[in-house]
């Protein structure tokens, strides 16, 4: 299995330098890189979500922590207390009696921190979008990051969807905005 | 106390055991053929019957159409909200045409929830693939049954009453 | 010399907490480590579900009763479409009767085989989990074969099954079957001998069998009492009675019994699903249905015995394509009300303990 | 290929295309819907029609009208026999009506006498119907009434039945049952919640799904979320 490119140290043509002289500072093992990629390549590299399971969502993050699919391989290893987690994955439907729990949990984890709506009861209701106890997409109550579709998405698309946000980590280190 | 060692057992044992971790983002997973995954939409077999849209549970697909001269209705647009889409695969199964169909996608995830909002060309160009034109994509999946078929009555199981 | 004053402390369990298998929340009263008082609180998963389904036409609502014990879909839709066929006194076709009961048998030994890896994850053994999900994964990808979902599998249908089984796919659940039966043994191995696992669930959270009459409890909760009650020989539905199979039954009442029996019922039902393969007639998978069912007016209620208990379905229709009313029994409801009164005197340790061998699932307490 | 499944399908959807000839997009869906199950025809719905066109809104008796099924006869027989039983204890005017649903005997019992006769039910010994089975709350919006249904289950004589009462919409209030049976507790908090019926000698009559201060019983037919916007604080009515 060979290296995957995204897990690689990021490298940046410095100007001024040109791109043998670069070579040859990744060969000799020196890091031309600004703290903050470093920092943000670290971050995406060992996201810590918290067990925030609410439905049926829960059920295959569970399964995607497991032996099949092992999250652990992304350095993602969940949490069961907000003050150790960095990304919270909103797996299930959120409804107003849990909303205003949600935004305390969120308001609890450190910064940085990302969110990820798991799920289509997550992202926008899904199939109890015309519930009168539901809220209609868990972005009304915190900022998302991600938002994974799927009914609930199997573990290879919640992988997608984190490998997604391991991206967008890395992309808004750099400085840069992610494409939409 | 024995009993824990006897635990511990089943622990060791599994050591000489095969490995059961797929590793996803390298190697591709291969989702079961009925896999209900992200819908494909082949515009030139829709009649505009309107019966997905009517029995979908969430309400999650708008369709409209014209009628041509020669009294044919003809799909104009046709949107699926997969912000809210469960996938339960009741569209398909109404569907008298089989104009809407699903693939085994399911990579999906986007930044923005617009993003979710996928169109007629989207939807059809997932149908599409790799192809160029819809006769193609029929062509190669025509193969791809034969194919089947020849590997199932190779096997002697008679092919699947999948309809 | 001053006496030692203790006072009373309310703790708050959830509704975040890793062991409480969802959003359920549980204000505890504790007297050092003694629980004086428990009030559960739930309803924060409550998606109004009934109150959907009166402006959804029967196929519909299918989907719905995917996400209410979402570990446990395919007995759920049975549930609701055997409610339905009774109303409509429906023939199902026999090759449906098959693939139905070997999926919902085989869904029974999935949900077990959760409720081991999470009971065990919740005691703080964390392998049985990863053991749990290998098998349970295996079951869930010959779901995915037959009806493509992995957890939400709209695969029944008012009057037979949706999808039929794929080439190759019964030669798959026999061989699985095989495999599987030789695996249950591991897990006593793994598990049931463990001391430390046995100290902490022996003895604890004692149900008596007139409680359980009482709380109208249902399920392995009522059995694990001595009260020999499973209403697939009790009040045989489906198939079941052409095969052969025994109910388990726990004597005292406690969370070992509990557990102990979601492994015994993972070996009979395992039981009844090999029976079953080696029977599958052909024929049609689906019967003379309507495309629009109507369900004539009237009310009927008709349980079946899911993975937790009696699942219920009670249906009020007036004779329109939509039901009146649809309310679900939902066993997990039920079976919760005894919590408080099993908490109270026990020590905070065993809360955890407790809670997870009654083995709840939130999306079907709170529907 | 392609010919071949557009073929095929043709036939099976012959309805449908002609109906989408004759209408437009939009309004075709109810003639081919409707035609459907005329033309399939199965026995099933040639059972439901009877019943189900000649009275919607009042479809109670139309059950029993063309040929008695025989289940519903016994059933009714039994709720008859129970009737009697309860009339000999508690005095007449126990039970309003009698009837059933296929092999289900139901009794509509007058809501004053709900616990009593529940009570006489559960501990007589011929009766013994100990264990509940479901507890349901319906409301009738247009007879006026929201309708408790309890199937109890006689363990001893494998038998169950199924209880009703009746309370007026606009002051629902019935005796709680919890003392009796334990189990029904949480129930009853839910029909609480969700239908707005009080039930008198609750130890615990609090909101179970919603919180307190959620105003409105979505369960109710004439529930709109948007008249019931939930207050803050305090004890929504």
């Amino acid at each position: 299995m060979e290296l995957r490119p995204d897990l690689t140290l990021p490298v940046i043509e410095y100007e001024g330098l040109s791109a043998e002289e670069s070579a040859d500072l990744r060969k000799a093992g020196i890091v031309l890189a600004p703290l903050e990629q470093i920092k943000g390549w670290a971050r995406s590299n060992s996201l810590w979500p918290l067990s925030f399971g609410l439905a049926c969502c829960a059920i295959e993050m569970m399964a995607t922590g497991a032996s099949h699919y092992d999250l652990d391989r992304f350095g993602i290893i969940f949490r069961a207390s907000p003050r150790q987690s960095d990304v919270m994955i909103v797996a299930g439907t959120v409804t107003k009696k849990m909303g205003p729990l949600l935004k305390r949990l969120y308001d609890q984890m450190a910064e940085p921190k990302w969110v990820v709506a798991m799920g289509s009861c997550a992202t926008a209701g899904g199939p109890y979008v015309r519930s009168y106890s539901v809220v209609k997409g868990v972005d009304q109550i915190v900022p998302v990051d991600v938002y994974i579709p799927g009914c609930p998405p199997s573990p290879p698309a919640l992988i997608y969807g984190l490998n997604k946000l391991q991206e967008k980590i890395r992309i808004e280190a750099a400085g840069k905005k992610v494409p939409v | 106390m024995f009993g824990i060692f006897k635990g511990l057992g089943v622990t060791f044992g599994q050591m000489t055991k095969k490995k059961v971790t797929l590793q996803y983002p390298d190697v591709r997973i291969n989702m079961p053929e009925r896999y209900r995954g992200i819908h494909q939409f082949i515009p030139e077999l829709c009649i505009v019957c309107n019966q997905c849209a009517r029995i979908c549970p969430t309400d999650c697909i708008s369709l409209s159409g014209t009628r041509n001269e020669d009294k044919k209705l003809r799909i104009d647009t046709y949107d699926i909200n997969f912000e809210i889409c469960i996938l339960c695969d009741l569209c398909v199964e109404v569907c008298p045409t089989e104009a809407i169909l699903m693939t085994p996608r399911f990579e999906l995830a986007s930044y923005t929830r617009d993003e979710l909002y996928k169109d007629m060309e989207w939807l059809y160009g997932n149908h599409l693939g790799e192809f160029g034109s819809h006769e193609q994509a029929m062509a190669a999946q025509a193969a791809r049954e034969a194919e089947h078929a020849a590997a199932a009555a190779a096997n002697g199981v008679e092919p699947g009453g999948d309809s | 010399m001053c006496a030692l004053r203790s006072e009373e402390m309310i703790l708050n369990v959830g509704p975040q907490h890793p062991s409480t298998h969802g959003v359920f929340r549980l204000v505890v009263t504790i007297d050092g480590e003694q629980i004086v008082d428990a009030d559960p609180v739930v309803g924060y998963l409550h998606r109004g579900t009934e109150k959907l389904a009166e402006d959804l036409q029967y196929v519909q609502i299918i989907p719905y009763t995917d996400r209410l014990d979402y570990v446990a879909s395919m007995l759920n839709n049975y549930a609701l479409c055997h409610t339905v066929e009774y109303a409509l006194d429906l023939e199902v076709p026999a090759r449906a009767e098959y693939l139905r009961i070997i999926v919902m048998e085989l869904q029974r030994v999935a949900s077990h085989l959760l409720f081991l890896g999470t009971y065990l994850l919740d005691l703080g053994a964390m392998s049985p989990f990863l053991y749990a999900f290998q098998e349970r994964e295996q079951i869930i990808m010959l779901f995915n074969e037959i009806c493509g979902a992995r957890l939400t599998y709209n695969y029944m249908r008012v009057g037979g099954v949706q999808w039929d089984a794929p080439p190759g796919w019964i030669e798959k659940v026999r061989d699985f079957t095989a495999q599987m039966q030789k695996k249950v043994p591991m897990y006593h191995q793994l598990v049931t001998g463990n001391e430390i696992f046995l100290n902490r669930v022996r003895g604890i959270g004692v149900i008596s069998q007139e409680d359980g009459i009482a709380y109208a409890m249902s399920g392995i909760n009522l059995r694990s009492t001595g009260f020999n009650w499973d209403l697939r020989k009790n009040r045989p539905y489906s198939i079941y009675d052409q095969f052969e199979w025994a109910v388990p039954v726990g004597k005292n009442g406690d969370c070992f019994d509990r557990y102990f029996i979601h492994l015994q019922e993972i070996e009979q039902s395992l039981n009844i699903v090999a029976q079953a393969v080696e029977r599958v007639p052909d024929g049609p998978i689906i019967g003379k249905v309507p495309k629009l069912v109507r369900v004539p007016a009237g009310e009927y209620y008709r349980g079946i015995e899911g993975a937790r208990g009696e699942l219920g379905v009670y249906l009020v229709s007036d004779g329109k394509d939509k039901p009146y009313r649809l309310k679900l029994r939902r066993p997990s409801f039920v079976n919760l009300q005894i919590l408080r009164k099993l908490l109270i005197g026990q020590s905070m340790a065993n809360l955890i303990a407790i809670l997870g061998a009654v083995d709840i699932v939130l999306g079907e307490v709170d529907a | 290929m392609p010919d071949d499944v557009t073929e095929g399908q043709a036939e099976r959807t012959a309805a449908e295309k002609q109906a989408v000839a004759a209408k437009p997009a939009a309004t075709d869906a109810k003639p081919a819907a409707e035609a459907k199950p005329a033309a399939t025809d199965a026995k099933p719905v040639a059972e439901a029609k009877p019943a189900a066109e000649a009275k919607p809104a009042a479809a109670k008796p139309a059950k029993a009208a063309p040929p008695p099924d025989p289940r519903v006869v016994a059933a009714t027989a039994v709720a008859e026999q129970i009737k009697a039983s309860l009339e000999r204890a508690l005095g007449p005017g126990v039970v309003d009506e009698t009837g059933a649903f296929k092999d289900v005997p139901q009794l509509v019992i007058a809501s004053g006498k709900w616990l009593a006769a529940a009570r006489f039910l559960r501990d007589e010994p011929e009766h013994a119907y100990t264990y509940v089975e479901l507890f349901a709350g319906t409301d009738y919006k247009d007879k006026g009434y929201i309708e408790v249904a309890l199937y109890v289950q006689s363990v001893a004589n494998n038998r169950f039945i199924n209880l009703k009462v009746r309370t007026p919409r606009d002051d629902a209030k019935l005796d709680s049952l919890t003392g009796l049976f334990p189990g029904v507790n949480w129930e009853e908090r839910e029909v609480y919640d969700l239908l707005g019926v009080v039930f008198t000698g609750h130890p615990d009559l609090r909101r179970i799904m919603m919180w307190e201060g959620w105003n409105g019983y979505p369960l109710r037919k004439d529930y709109s979320p948007f008249e019931n916007i939930p207050v803050k604080g305090g004890n929504g009515s």
